[in-house]
């Protein structure tokens, strides 16, 4: 499956992009999806560790299964206030 | 029991003028104001990205939280996106509790969480001949 | 490092649109509103009576003092003298600085200050029918 | 000497006046005031035990000398904000 993820704040000007796709495997969990899209795209890789996914404007669990049509976005660091 | 939650564009106006909160004693307000130093440089201005809805929906979320447990009247609470000049205002957190402790200790703790768990990012505008040395990247 | 202490007649009005502090990344305001129950009694209004001028220098002198030692930027104080109708102001404390840790301290410990050491009574002006019983002696 | 001390707060309620005049000797400290007060007036005793003077609108420590025409006042559980 094709997940497609949205960037924010350090990883989106890293990357240069506001959002990325990955290709996952049978495995679509949140911890799943993390570790490939580290491997992916190293240079966030840093931020992808101590980051966290949101499905559908949610904070997700590690074991959440990411189904089609979920929104998926990479929360790193935030700066409001 | 009232939150309001409003995300806008541009630096915020002043406060409307409040109606009153039955039964609070105390109403506290906090205002975050872009700040011309940050660090080495000097900047223009705070650009802000939000995430929305989440950002909205965090917002509301932990004022109905503090809410309950700090048993407040109400908070609204305002944050801009987008461009906000020095010396504007780019955030207003307005309490209304019965007493002072709830509202000061309710606004430490959702200012900490808006800085932990709200989507929202801001990204520095240096004022020209003012921009501090390029970041190493995160090890 | 400025300090203004107004005390004055009534309810307070609203908050004179400020100017900007140089230097500020928060501002933080203060109020206190007259509630309507207290204790077991429904009140009507609050009577406030200072003893000047010693209470508007304590306030500055207290002001002066956060200042001091908490780095703040600006220090407002109002403060009512007279009647306060319930759900109406009777104080008001405005602090800009440099960040919201200090701001909140300093709001903390200006008002454990404003009870424990400047001279202003209050005195509660019962609805009819609802006064409470009649308090017993201190001993 | 006699010392006029105004009165505010439960103290005044409490007399239903909002000076007292009272005289004293050759000990003219406020730690004196504070004790011929509290003889003179018993009602209030309990408050001025745990009130402070000022003196010309600052507190004063229990060995300040009132000298006429100083204003002095007694400060009991004060109740702002």
């Amino acid at each position: 499956m094709t997940v497609h993820v949205l960037l924010f704040g350090a990883e989106a000007s890293t990357l240069g992009r506001s959002s990325v796709e990955i290709d996952i495997g049978a495995d679509a969990s949140c911890r799943a999806v993390k570790e490939r899209l580290a491997q992916a795209f190293p240079a966030i890789a840093p931020f992808v560790r101590v980051g966290r996914l949101a499905v559908n404007s949610e904070f997700a669990s590690p074991d959440r299964q990411v189904r089609p049509g979920d929104e998926v976005a990479l929360i790193g660091m935030v700066s409001g206030g | 029991m009232s939150v309001t939650v409003i995300i806008s564009d541009g630096p915020l106006g002043p406060l409307a003028s409040d109606t009153h909160q039955h039964g609070a004693g105390a109403v506290l307000c906090f205002e975050g104001v872009v700040r011309e130093v940050e660090g080495q440089g000097r900047i223009a201005a705070l650009d802000y990205q939000t995430y929305e809805p989440m950002a909205q929906r965090m917002l509301s979320a932990i004022a109905q939280d503090l809410i309950a447990r700090h048993r407040l009247i109400a908070v609204h609470v305002e944050h801009s996106r987008g461009r906000v000049p020095v010396a504007q205002r780019s955030f207003r957190l307005v309490i209304a509790a019965p007493h002072r402790k709830e509202a000061l200790l309710a606004t430490d703790e959702f200012i900490d969480r808006l800085k932990r768990d709200v989507p929202i990012w801001k990204h520095a505008i240096w004022r020209e001949g003012f921009e501090p040395p390029e970041p190493t990247a995160a090890a």
